[in-house]
């Protein structure tokens, strides 16, 4: 799947001053959990010293979601980055929520927030 | 529709592709926004339903494949708990003992293993069973608050 | 999805009630994002499908009652036409001969009359079929245009 | 079905200088259909100079729909009112046009033209 096609999983890729900010979109499941997985350890390769999700287009994510997050958090910790999400719509911070991991992601109310 | 009048049960069937998530979240979106279902509960159901889809496409049938998911929708109407939507997903593929099926330890910080628990956090009833000849069925009980 | 992969087939049961004419027109909608069909040629084929399922309603079964009515979606990949969705609606209730149903002359302006004349236009194919015991079958098929 | 329900085909009846503008809202097919006819009947028993049908949130109308305005267009024409559609969709306006009705009904672009 290129990433031009309409249903990728990832919006938009930018370099900002000492970070990453990696815009997704669409609903994140099963289905489109593997993409992202590729897609952020490719930019974990790049060791930055923030990785910035904005989420503000994900209307849906489920664990399979959730799990490639922890994962990027694990490998993130090892790589000396720092993982920050954004833009978490009502039902995607539930799913953190429901799972307890609310509190272990640095989670930020704006982007602008997330880069200071 | 009238908020008190009765939905009729509504079946949808794909089969073992993680792509039709989607699809049986939109119908589903639709039939409980049929009976007032409010928003954020509909939104629930729809992660507890992707959970248990996506456990029947990896535990139940060991990943995509042409194999069906039944999933049926029955308005409960005469529950004393009040109004309730049921959902009963019906596979073919592997049984296992019910009683197996269980959260982990959420304090443990690792990817997967929430599926189950995300289900039984949302669904006010959840019930496994295997007692047909082949695959597994899982009920689930969400009641009704309607949108304010 | 990737594009150039096949969507498995799908199926959708409702009674013959018209506040399910939305549920369906969901699921579609889904479905035919997963092909990449052109969001305009969803919007149409949603609009033909619910004049079929009111069709089924209205003259198949005489109104809202609570007998089934079932939308297969197939993904036609071999036809030398190229892509295409295929929809085959069946339900269990009045048979008429296919070749009586048919469009009125347009114009005339009268309120009704105007569903089969909408299928036909929208689809590339339509074929109505009282070949099984019950109840009639009509396959519609849409060729995918996708978005540019 | 009360008028509040929030599933209610009118969004909103306002009375502007000779005419009555009504707001619609949602899908419009087999199962609302008949709640509009009521709702286009009661308005047109005041005999209003026009009467406004503004679509802007109606997101899809079938060919139940079209009949309740052809009838009510029918209706309006005997009691001498001038029966204005406007806010048409993309998709609810090609009904009108596979139906070959979009020439038959007065449609504006805006719902000032059509009070003007
Ligand atoms: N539909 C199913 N069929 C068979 N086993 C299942 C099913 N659903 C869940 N399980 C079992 O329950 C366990 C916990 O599921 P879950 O909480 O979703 O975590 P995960 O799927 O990430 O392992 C699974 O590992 C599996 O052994
Ligand atoms: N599913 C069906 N079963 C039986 N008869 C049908 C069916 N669909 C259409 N017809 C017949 O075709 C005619 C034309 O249908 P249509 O163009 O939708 O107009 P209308 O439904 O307003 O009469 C109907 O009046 C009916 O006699």
């Amino acid at each position: 799947m290129s990433e031009a096609d309409k249903t990728g999983v990832v919006k938009n890729i930018r370099n900002e001053q000492n970070a990453v900010v990696l815009e997704l979109r669409g609903d994140i499941d099963m289905s489109r959990s593997s993409e992202l997985r590729e897609q952020i350890l490719d930019v974990l390769q790049q060791k930055p010293a923030a990785l910035v999700i904005n989420m503000t287009d994900v209307a849906f994510m489920d664990s399979s979601g959730l799990a490639t997050l922890v994962e990027a958090m694990q490998l993130s910790q090892r790589h000396g980055s720092s993982l920050r999400l954004t833009g978490l719509a009502t039902r995607v911070r539930s799913v953190f929520e429901i799972s307890r991991l609310d509190t272990i992601f640095e989670i930020y109310e704006s982007e602008s927030e997330a880069l200071s | 529709m009238s908020s008190d009048s009765k939905l009729k049960p509504i079946e949808v069937k794909i089969v073992a592709d993680p792509n039709y998530v989607s699809v049986v979240r939109s119908a589903v979106r639709s039939a409980a926004a049929l009976v007032g279902m409010a928003e954020e509960d509909i939104d629930s159901v729809n992660l507890a339903l992707s959970e248990a889809i996506t456990n029947v496409i990896r535990h139940g049938y060991g990943g995509s494949c042409d194999e069906p998911i039944i999933l049926n929708i029955n308005h409960l109407t005469d529950d004393p708990d009040g109004e309730a939507l049921e959902f009963v997903l019906r596979d073919f593929g592997k049984q296992v003992a019910p009683e197996t099926i269980k959260s982990r330890d959420l304090d443990e910080i690792r990817p997967g293993g929430l599926g189950v628990h995300i289900i039984k956090s949302i669904m006010d009833e959840v019930s496994y069973d295997c007692a047909e000849e082949k695959g597994m069925t899982l009920r689930m009980v969400k009641r009704v608050k309607r949108a304010p």
